[in-house]
C-alpha cells in the first residue's frame, strides 16, 4: 500500500466544498445571489454528505439555483420541480432532497403539484423565491403581484387577485410554513435550520428582490427602520410584538388576528405564537395580516407540527409487504395461481 | 341425466351480451377461465361502454364479451360469434346481426318485456315475430329459475338479479362441458367475507349447470378438445397483466428497483392496479396527482437510480409531452406504456385503436427522438415490457412502449417462460471519475453511445443535469452553435444506433409472394388469420409484423424492396404506412379500420384478395 | 301576417325547459340524480333565459352533467372546466357560467386553475361533486379521500393527506365558500340560490354519494339522525350550534375553533357566523372543525364577500381604454408611427 | 468638420456586439430604424443568451445584433459582417471570427483590461497582440468618453457606464450618414418622465457622432442610397409585430373580437405584450396560470364566439396537445402560434429553429388533423397570420401557425398594406334549427365541412359539445363503430379539402433547372439568396417555397415530378422532407442545420452547387 492512503483525516467540510465550478450568472444585484450564500453556509452544519444532497428546480432565474451547488441536482422544466423531487424522494428516503423554485414556476404553472407536494408531505425542503415578478422572460407580473401591476403584458395594469402563497400552502395542509427575506442572512439561517430538519415538507417563501424588473418590492421590510415597524416576527413560545418599540402587538379576536397597540389593550392580550399548533387556524390567521409585503408583515415559522411522510409511509408499506410476503420470487409468481400443464406430445 | 349427444367441435365463438350492470364482462373471465384450463387454445375480446352503468335495457347500455376457443392454434377472437348469450333485449338487438347463420341463441326470456323492448327499440317481440328464424333459440327464464335457486337464502331482490349471470355461466358451462372447480373457488375466493353471498352464487351457478343438464332443453352439448400447444405450464392473461408481470421481471432482471408514476386512465389503469400489489418485489406505486406529476416522478425516480416507468392512454401521452422531452435531454432510462385508445379527444375511452404511433414518434418540440416497441399479443406484452426496458436501461433514453384497449383487456393462453430464459438485462452506476479525476456526465460509450448513470449517494461524481443543451462531455450548459449541432446529431444517432442491438425482421413468405403485408401491434393476429385464409384459397401472400417501431431492424428496407406490393392494415388512418414510405420510399398501401374495434381476419382476406386481383 | 303569430304569451318557465333530450347514464342509485333534479328545479328561479347559461364540466361522472341541462354546455377534458369556463366568461360577461367538476376533475388533474380561477375571482359558478372516489375509471383513491384507504389502486391502504376542499378554497381566495350535501335538496337549494346571484366565483363542494364504489362516505351525515348531531349548520349572524338539542356549540379561542357543550361555557361565548367577513381566518377556522365527514362537519356558507370580479374588471379596463382611445382603426395603426414613403419611380 | 471622403456602398453587415448588459439590442434597433427610414432594404438577426444579464464579460454573457441594409433588395441578415463593434473582450472574442477579411473593427477601448482579457479567455491583449492584422481597426475609449459627456449631469457611475452604447451608436450613425432625427424623438420619449436621463442619452449620443466627425480618425464614412423598392408608405417591422398586427386586421376582417389566452414564454411573449395594448380594438388578453389555461380559455372564448388566440413555443405546445384535440373534436375556431425555438426540452431558448412541425402535425393523441400556415418572413407573418385566422373560421377548426426566434426577432422594412387590400374574412353563427325544427351541431356545410358555429345567447339553439364521438349531424354522445369511422374521415376529408381553398404554389424557375430546392418558413430569404448565387454561378436550379403545410396546395405533387433532385434545406433533422417524400414518395434530399442560427446564404449554394455536380 501506498503511503497517504492509509490515514484517514478528518477534513472539516466548509461553504466552499457546496460551491460548484460553474459559473453564476444572475444579474449583479440580484436577491438570488443572497440567498445562494445562505444556503452555501448552511450546508456544513447539517452534517449531511454532499453526495446524499439533490437540489432540484423548475425553470425561471431562481432555477438556476441547482448549478451552483456542488451536490447532485436536476434543472427540470416548468413547474415542475415538485414532481421530480417527489420522485426522488420516494425512490431514495436515504437522500436530502431541496427544491428550488420561483413565485411563476411554483405558483403560477407548478401551483397543483406544489399544493399536492405540500398536503402528502413529502420530505422535501422547498425555497419559493417570490420576486412577484416573472424574473426570466423578462417581467411579467406573476400570481404574486399586487393588483394594478403595470408590466409588459399588463401596460394598463394586473387585475389579478395576488394569492398569498403562506395562507395558500396553509390551506393545502403544508406541516411547515415559513417566510424569509433575502437580504437578512442571519434570520434567514434561523429560519432555514429548522425547515431543514423538519419530516415531511417544508415550505418556505423567501422574498427576493429583482433588481431589474421589480426592483424595491420588499423596501418596506428591508429599509432601515423596516425590520423593528414592518416585519411582525413570530418566535414560537413568546408574544407577537414589533414596532420599533416592541409597541404593537396581534391579538386574535373573533376568529382573526388583528394588530393593536400594545398599551390599548395590555400585555396580557396579546397573543403568544405557537407553531406547533395542530390546528393550522391560528398560522392561517397570522397570515392575513398582511397581503404583500405592503404592510406590517408576518415573518419566520407560522407553523411547525409533525405528520407523516407521504415517503416514510411508502416505505414502511413496503416494509411491511415484505415482512408479510417475504422477498418477492419471480418463479412463483408466474407460476402461481391458476395454470396448467400442456404435457409433451408423446 | 341429460341424455343429449355430445358434439365434437374444432372452435367456437361464444358471445356473452347484456347490460353494463348484469356482470357480462365477469361471466366471460370465468368462461374464459375454465376454458383455459381445459387446455384450449383461446382469444377474448371485451367491449363494454365508456359509462360505469349505462342506462339499463338500452342499446347505449350493452356490455359484452366474447371468446374463441378451440383445439389447435387460433390468432383472433373470431370474427362472428356461433352462440350468442343474451340476458336481455338490448344485448340481443346489438348483437344478433353478427351472430352467424344457423347460430346458437340463449336468451332471458324473463327480461323480454314490453319496458325493454321499448329501451331497446324494439317494436315487436323479437323472439315472437319471426325475426330470429334461421338461429337456434333457447328462452330461459334465468331470472325466475335464479330466483327460485336463492328462495330462502335471504337475498335482497337486487342481488338476486344480480346473479342471474352465474346461472347463465352454469348453463354455458354445462353446454360446453368446462370445468365447474374453477368457478366454485374463485366465487368462495372473491365472496370470502361475505359467505352467505358466496353460497348464493354457488347456489345459482350449479342451478344453471343442473338446469342444462336436466332440462332435456337441449338438442346436443358441445366438446372442444384440447389444442395441441407446445408442451410447458400455462396460464390465461390478458394484456396488462402479463405487461404489468413484465415490468415486475424486468426489475427483476435488471436487478433494479421499478418505480411506477401513474395516473388513472381507461383502458391503463389496470397495470397501475396490478403492480400496487407487488411491494414485496420492490416495486413502488405512486398515484399522482395527474400525468405531468406522474412522470415527473419517474424522471426523479431515474435520476435516483430505479426503473421509471409512467402507464397511460392517449390524452395522458398529450400531456407527458414536455417531459418526455426532458427525460431525452436529460438521457435518463424510463418507460412510457401507452395503452392507446380511440381518439381524438376524449373519444371512445373503452374502445381500441392504434392512433398514437406519430404522436410517439413525433409529439415533443425539437429533435427529441425515442425508441419505440410495439406489443403484438396479449401475453406477449410481458416480453415486450422486458425489451423495452432493456433499451431504455442500457441506452439511457427514454422508451415508448405501445399497446391497445384489445390487447389489454383481451386474454390468451400463455406458456409462461422459466426465469432462467429471461435475458439479463443489469447494469452498471458509475462509481468513479471518467475524466482525468472528473466526473463528465455526458462522456459517452463509444459503441452505444449512451451516458454513464452516476446516481446520488455516489461520492464525487456529483453533478447536475437540466434540460438547457449540453456541452458534450461535460454536461454543462452550452449555448455554442456547433455543439448544439453536435449533440443533436449524438443523441440521434445513439437510437439509430438500437438497431444494431435488436434482432432482424423475420418475414413469413413461405412461397414467394409478390404481396406483402406489414402490420405492428395488435393486428398481429387477425393479420395472420388473413394471410392464413388467403393461403388456404391457395393465394401467395407475405406477412410481417414488427415489435421494433423505431428504429427499424437494420433489413426492413431491404425486405421491402423484394415485393412489388406491400398493404399495412392499421386501426389508425395510416400512420404506420407514413413511416415505411418516408423512410424506405416505398408504396406502401394502407388498410385502415377505424371503428373502435379490432379487424375481422375476414377484412384482411378481402383486401390482400382485392390487391392480389388488381 | 298568420295567426298565432301575433300575441306574444308570457310562458312560464319550469324545470322542465332545462331538462335536456338526454338520457342520463350515470348509475341507479347515484347522488348526481339528486344534483341534477336541484339544479334544474333551480334555474327557472333565477330569471337568466336558457340560452344565457353554460355549463362546462371535465371529464368524470359528475362531468357529464352539462349533457342533461337543456342550456349550452361544454363537456370539456379532464381537469380543464375553469379554465375553458374563464374563456367564456373574460369573452362574455352577458352569460351566466357554471362549472361542474369533480373531486378527482377538480382537485387532483385541476387542482391548479381551480385555485387560480378562485383567486381571480372569474364569474363562475362552481360544483364540485365530491364523493371522495374516482367513479369513472372505476374506483381509485381520491384527493379526499380518507387516509388508510383501500381501493384497486391502492390495495394495502393510501397513503395521502387529503384536501380539505374547504380550507384549500380559502387559502386561495375564493370569494364564496360553500359545503352542501346530495341528499338534502332543500338545503342544497339554500346554498345554490346565494351562490348563483354571487358576483364572482362561488365555490359549492356537494358530498355526493357514489353508491358503486364509495358508498355511504356520508351517511354518518345523511343518517337518521346525521343532521341534527353531524351537521354544523352555519346561518350568517346566527349563534353556531348544533345537536338535537342545540347542546353543541362553537367557539374561537386562541386562534381556533372548537366545538364545546353549550351548558359549560354558556350561549354568549358561542360563536356568531359572519359570512360576510373580509378576512377568511374565521371561515377557514369554521373549516378545520371535521377534516372529512367522520365528524361533526360544518355545513352552509363558510363566506361571501364582495370582491372585484376578474372579468368585470377585463371588462372596465376595455371600456377604459375605449373611452380613451376611441375604437381602434386599422389604418392608423399601420400607418401610424414612424413610417416612410418610397415614391413612384419617375 | 470632418474631411474623410465619403464612399458609396451597395450594402453593408454591420454587427454591434457587447455584453448582455450593454444594451446591444437596443443600439442594433435604433440603427435599424434609422435606416430604415432612409430607405434602404435591410434585415436582421438579434441574437442573445438566455440569461437575463450573464456574466459581465464573458463569453456567455455576449449579446448581438446583426444589420443587413442596401441600396437594391436583399433576403437575408448577411453571411458575415462587414462592420464589427465591439464593446469588450468578449464580444470581440466571440464574433471576430465571422468578420469579412479587411472589415472595420471598432472598439471601446476601454474595456481591454486584463480582468476582461480574463473574463474573456485572451492570454494576451489582441489590440497589441497582432491578431487583428487584416481587419481596418478603431479604438476608441468609448467608457471615458462618455463620461466626459455627462460630466456636470449628476449621473451615477452605473448610468454613465449605461449609456455608453449611445456613444457607440452615435459614432456608427455619423459613420454611415444616418438620421439622427428619430434617435432623439426615441430617447425623448422613452425617457418622457425622467428627462435628466433622457438629456444624458441625448448627450452621449451626439458626442458619439461628435466624435466621428471631429476626431479624424476615420479615412471615410459611408453612404448607402436608398433601394429602389415598390412605390408606398414602409415601416420597420419585426416578426412578432407583424404577427400581432395580423391578429388585429383579422379581427378587424372578421368582425369578430379576438381573445388571447397566452403564457409568457420566450420568443413568444412579445406577441402577448403587443396585442395587450390594443384592448381599444376590443381584444382581450388574458396571461394564464400556464399553457393549458391559456389554450383552455381560447377554447370557451372560441364556443363563445371570439377568435381564440393562442401564442407559445415549443415546450407551451407540449402542453397544449390535449387541449388542441379538444379543439379538434369540438370543431372549434381557434389559432395556436409556435413560434419555434431551440430544442428539445428546454434547449436553446433564445435562438432559432424549425423543429416542431412534425409537432404541429402529429402531435396529439388519436387522429387529430390541423391545418397548418407557416410564415416565411418577419413582415409577412402579418398576411400568414390573416390567412391562418381565415381557415380557422372558415373551417371551425385549430389552425397552427408556425413562426421561429429569427422571424419573431428580425425586422425588416414593409411596404404597409391598405385596409381596403385585406381579405374579407368574416363568417356568420347560426341563428335558426338546421334539421327539421331541431339545431344540429354537427350537421356540417355540404362544401367546406364546416359545421355551424351556434354561441351561447342565440334562442333555441342550446346545446352541448364534448370531446367524446359525437354522431354525425346531432352531435350526440355515439359509440357506434361505423360512426366513429365516418366522423374520423369527416374530419379528416375537412381538412384535406382545404386544399381547394389554397393558392396553388409557384415555382420559380426561369431556366429550367433539374434540382429543386424546396424550403418553408423562415428559410425563405436565405434559399432565395443563395438560389441568386448559383444562377449569379451561371448554373440552373429551381425553387418552391410552401406558406400551406397542411393541406399542401394541390399542385406540389405535380411541381415535385418535374425535378430529377429535390433538396430541403431545414432548420432541423428533415423533418419537412419527411412529409414530402410520404407524400409523394419522392427522394427529397434533407440539407439539415441545427445550430440556433439561420442558414448562410453560402450554406445553401455550397449544397447546390455539390448536387449540380453529383
Ligand atoms: C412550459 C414553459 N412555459 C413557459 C416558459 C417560460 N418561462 C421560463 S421561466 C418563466 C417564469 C419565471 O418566473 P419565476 O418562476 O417567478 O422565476 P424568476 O425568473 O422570477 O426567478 C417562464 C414563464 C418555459 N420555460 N416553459
Ligand atoms: C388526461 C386524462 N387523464 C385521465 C383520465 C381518466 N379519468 C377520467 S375521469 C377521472 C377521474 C374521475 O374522478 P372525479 O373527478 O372524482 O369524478 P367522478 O367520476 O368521481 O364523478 C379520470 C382519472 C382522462 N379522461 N383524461
Ligand atoms: S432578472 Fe431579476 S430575478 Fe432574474 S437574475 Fe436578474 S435580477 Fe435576478
Ligand atoms: S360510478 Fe359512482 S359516481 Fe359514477 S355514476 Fe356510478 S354511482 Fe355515480
Ligand atoms: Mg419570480
Ligand atoms: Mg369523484
Amino acid at each position: 500500500m501506498s503511503e497517504g492512503n492509509g490515514s484517514a483525516v478528518a477534513v472539516e467540510v466548509t461553504r466552499k466544498d457546496f460551491v460548484s465550478d460553474q459559473e453564476v450568472r444572475w444579474c449583479p444585484g440580484c436577491g438570488d445571489y443572497a440567498i445562494l450564500a445562505a444556503v452555501q453556509s448552511l450546508m456544513p452544519e447539517l452534517g449531511i454528505k454532499r453526495e446524499n444532497i439533490v437540489f432540484v428546480s423548475g425553470i425561471g432565474c431562481s432555477s438556476r439555483f441547482p448549478y451552483y451547488m456542488n451536490t447532485y441536482g436536476v434543472h427540470s422544466i416548468h413547474g415542475r420541480a415538485p414532481a421530480v423531487a417527489s420522485g426522488i424522494a420516494m425512490a431514495r428516503p436515504d437522500l436530502d432532497v431541496w427544491v428550488v423554485t420561483g413565485d411563476g414556476d411554483g405558483l403560477s404553472i407548478g401551483g397543483n403539484h406544489m399544493i399536492h407536494a405540500l398536503r402528502r408531505n413529502f420530505n422535501l425542503k422547498i425555497l419559493l423565491f417570490n420576486n412577484q415578478i416573472y424574473g426570466l422572460t423578462k417581467g411579467q407580473y406573476s400570481p404574486t403581484s399586487e393588483v394594478g401591476k403595470v408590466t409588459y403584458s399588463t401596460p394598463l395594469g394586473s387585475l389579478d387577485y395576488p394569492f398569498n402563497p403562506v395562507s395558500l400552502a396553509l390551506g393545502a395542509e403544508a406541516s411547515f410554513v415559513a417566510r424569509a427575506v433575502d437580504m437578512d442572512r442571519k434570520y434567514l439561517l434561523d429560519i432555514l435550520r429548522p425547515a431543514a430538519e423538519h419530516k415531511g415538507s417544508a415550505f418556505i417563501e423567501i422574498y427576493q428582490n429583482c433588481n431589474v424588473y421589480n426592483d424595491g418590492a420588499f423596501d418596506l421590510l428591508t429599509q432601515k427602520g423596516g425590520k423593528a415597524n414592518y416585519q411582525i416576527r413570530l418566535v414560537h413560545g413568546e408574544k407577537i410584538l414589533f414596532g420599533a418599540e416592541k409597541e404593537l402587538g396581534i391579538i386574535f379576536d373573533d376568529g382573526e388576528a388583528k394588530i393593536v397597540n400594545v398599551a390599548d389593550v395590555g400585555i396580557e392580550k396579546i397573543a403568544t405564537h405557537d407553531m406547533h399548533r395542530e390546528d393550522p387556524s391560528l398560522a392561517f390567521a397570522l397570515s392575513r395580516l398582511a397581503h404583500g409585503p405592503s404592510s406590517p408583515t408576518p415573518m419566520g415559522i407560522f407553523r411547525s407540527v409533525v405528520r407523516p411522510a407521504y415517503d416514510d409511509a411508502m416505505k414502511d408499506q413496503m416494509d411491511a409487504a415484505l415482512a408479510k410476503s417475504g422477498a418477492g420470487d419471480l418463479e412463483k409468481l408466474l407460476f402461481g395461481g391458476e395454470t396448467w400443464e400442456v404435457p409433451a406430445a408423446t | 341425466m341429460s341424455t343429449a349427444p355430445v358434439k365434437e367441435l374444432d372452435r367456437v365463438v361464444i358471445r356473452f351480451a347484456g347490460d353494463s350492470g348484469d356482470g357480462m364482462q365477469l361471466t366471460g373471465n370465468r368462461f374464459t377461465d375454465a376454458t383455459a384450463i381445459l387446455g384450449n387454445d383461446l382469444s377474448t375480446l371485451p367491449n363494454f361502454p365508456a359509462e360505469i352503468r349505462a342506462p339499463v335495457g338500452t342499446l347505449a347500455g350493452v356490455s359484452s364479451f366474447q371468446v374463441h376457443f378451440s383445439d389447435h392454434d387460433i390468432l383472433t377472437p373470431g370474427d362472428a360469434p356461433n352462440v350468442l348469450v343474451a340476458m336481455n333485449p338490448a344485448g340481443l338487438k346489438a348483437n344478433v346481426k353478427e351472430l352467424v347463420h344457423g347460430g346458437i341463441l340463449i336468451v332471458n326470456s324473463d327480461a323480454f318485456t314490453q319496458g325493454n323492448f321499448d329501451k331497446a327499440g324494439y317494436a315487436t317481440d323479437p323472439l315472437e315475430d319471426g325475426s330470429l328464424e334461421g338461429f337456434t333459440v333457447y328462452k330461459i327464464p334465468m331470472s325466475a329459475l335464479t330466483a327460485g335457486a336463492v328462495k330462502d337464502m335471504g337475498l335482497g331482490k337486487k342481488q338476486v338479479d344480480q346473479s342471474k349471470n352465474m346461472f347463465a355461466l352454469g348453463v354455458m358451462t354445462w353446454l360446453f362441458h368446462r370445468p365447474i372447480e374453477p368457478t366454485l373457488d374463485f366465487i368462495s375466493k372473491k365472496f370470502a367475507k361475505k359467505p352467505e353471498v358466496a353460497a348464493a352464487n354457488i347456489a345459482v351457478y350449479k342451478a344453471g349447470f343442473n338446469f342444462g343438464e336436466t332440462a332435456e332443453m337441449f338438442v346436443s352439448s358441445y366438446r372442444v378438445k384440447p389444442a395441441k400447444m407446445p408442451p410447458g405450464r400455462y396460464r390465461n392473461v390478458t394484456g396488462n397483466q402479463a405487461l404489468a408481470w413484465g415490468l415486475i421481471a424486468a426489475s427483476v432482471q435488471a436487478k433494479l428497483p421499478l418505480f411506477l408514476g401513474s395516473y388513472p386512465i381507461t383502458p391503463a389503469s389496470d397495470i397501475l392496479h396490478t403492480l400496487s400489489n407487488y411491494k414485496h418485489f420492490g416495486i413502488r406505486t405512486f398515484q399522482a396527482e395527474d400525468e405531468i406529476a406522474a412522470i415527473g416522478s419517474v424522471v426523479g425516480a431515474a435520476f435516483a437510480g430505479h426503473i421509471g416507468v409512467t402507464t397511460t392512454s392517449g390524452p395522458g401521452v398529450d400531456l407527458k409531452a414536455e417531459t418526455i422531452g426532458l427525460g431525452v435531454s436529460l438521457e435518463l432510462p424510463m418507460l412510457i406504456v401507452d395503452v392507446q385508445r380511440g381518439g381524438p379527444s376524449t373519444g371512445l375511452p373503452t374502445k381500441t385503436e392504434q392512433s398514437d404511433l406519430l404522436l410517439a414518434m413525433f409529439g415533443r418540440h425539437g429533435e427529441a427522438p425515442v425508441p419505440i416497441v410495439a406489443a403484438y399479443a396479449p401475453a406477449q406484452c410481458f416480453h415486450a415490457a422486458i425489451e423495452a426496458v432493456r433499451i431504455a436501461i442500457k441506452y439511457r433514453t427514454p422508451v415508448f412502449l405501445l399497446t391497445d384497449g384489445f390487447l389489454a383487456n383481451g386474454s390468451e393462453p400463455w406458456l409462461i417462460p422459466t426465469v432462467d430464459s429471461l435475458p439479463d438485462i443489469s447494469t452498471t452506476f458509475a462509481t468513479e471519475p471518467n475524466h482525468e479525476g472528473e466526473f463528465w456526465p455526458f462522456l459517452r460509450d463509444p459503441e452505444t453511445l449512451a451516458r454513464p448513470w452516476a446516481i446520488p449517494g455516489t461520492p464525487g461524481l456529483e453533478h447536475r443535469v437540466g434540460g438547457l443543451e449540453k456541452a458534450d462531455g461535460t454536461g454543462n450548459i452550452s449555448y455554442d452553435p456547433d455543439n448544439h449541432e453536435k449533440m443533436t446529431h449524438l443523441r440521434a444517432a445513439k437510437i439509430a444506433g438500437i438497431a444494431k442491438d435488436i434482432p432482424l425482421a423475420e418475414v413469413d413468405d413461405p412461397d414467394g409472394a409478390d404481396l406483402l403485408v406489414v402490420g405492428w401491434g395488435s393486428t398481429w393476429g387477425t393479420i395472420g388469420a388473413g394471410v392464413r385464409r388467403v393461403r388456404k384459397n391457395g393465394r401467395k401472400v407475405a406477412r410481417l409484423h414488427l415489435m421494433h417501431l423505431n428504429p427499424f431492424p437494420l433489413n426492413v428496407g431491404e425486405i421491402l424492396s423484394r415485393y412489388t406490393k406491400i398493404l399495412v392494415p392499421e386501426m389508425n388512418m395510416g400512420q404506420f404506412s407514413k413511416m415505411l414510405r418516408y423512410e424506405f420510399l416505398v408504396d406502401a398501401k394502407s388498410l385502415s379500420k377505424v371503428k373502435g374495434l379490432p379487424f375481422l381476419a375476414a377484412d384482411i382476406e378481402a383486401k390482400i384478395m382485392e390487391m392480389l386481383d388488381e
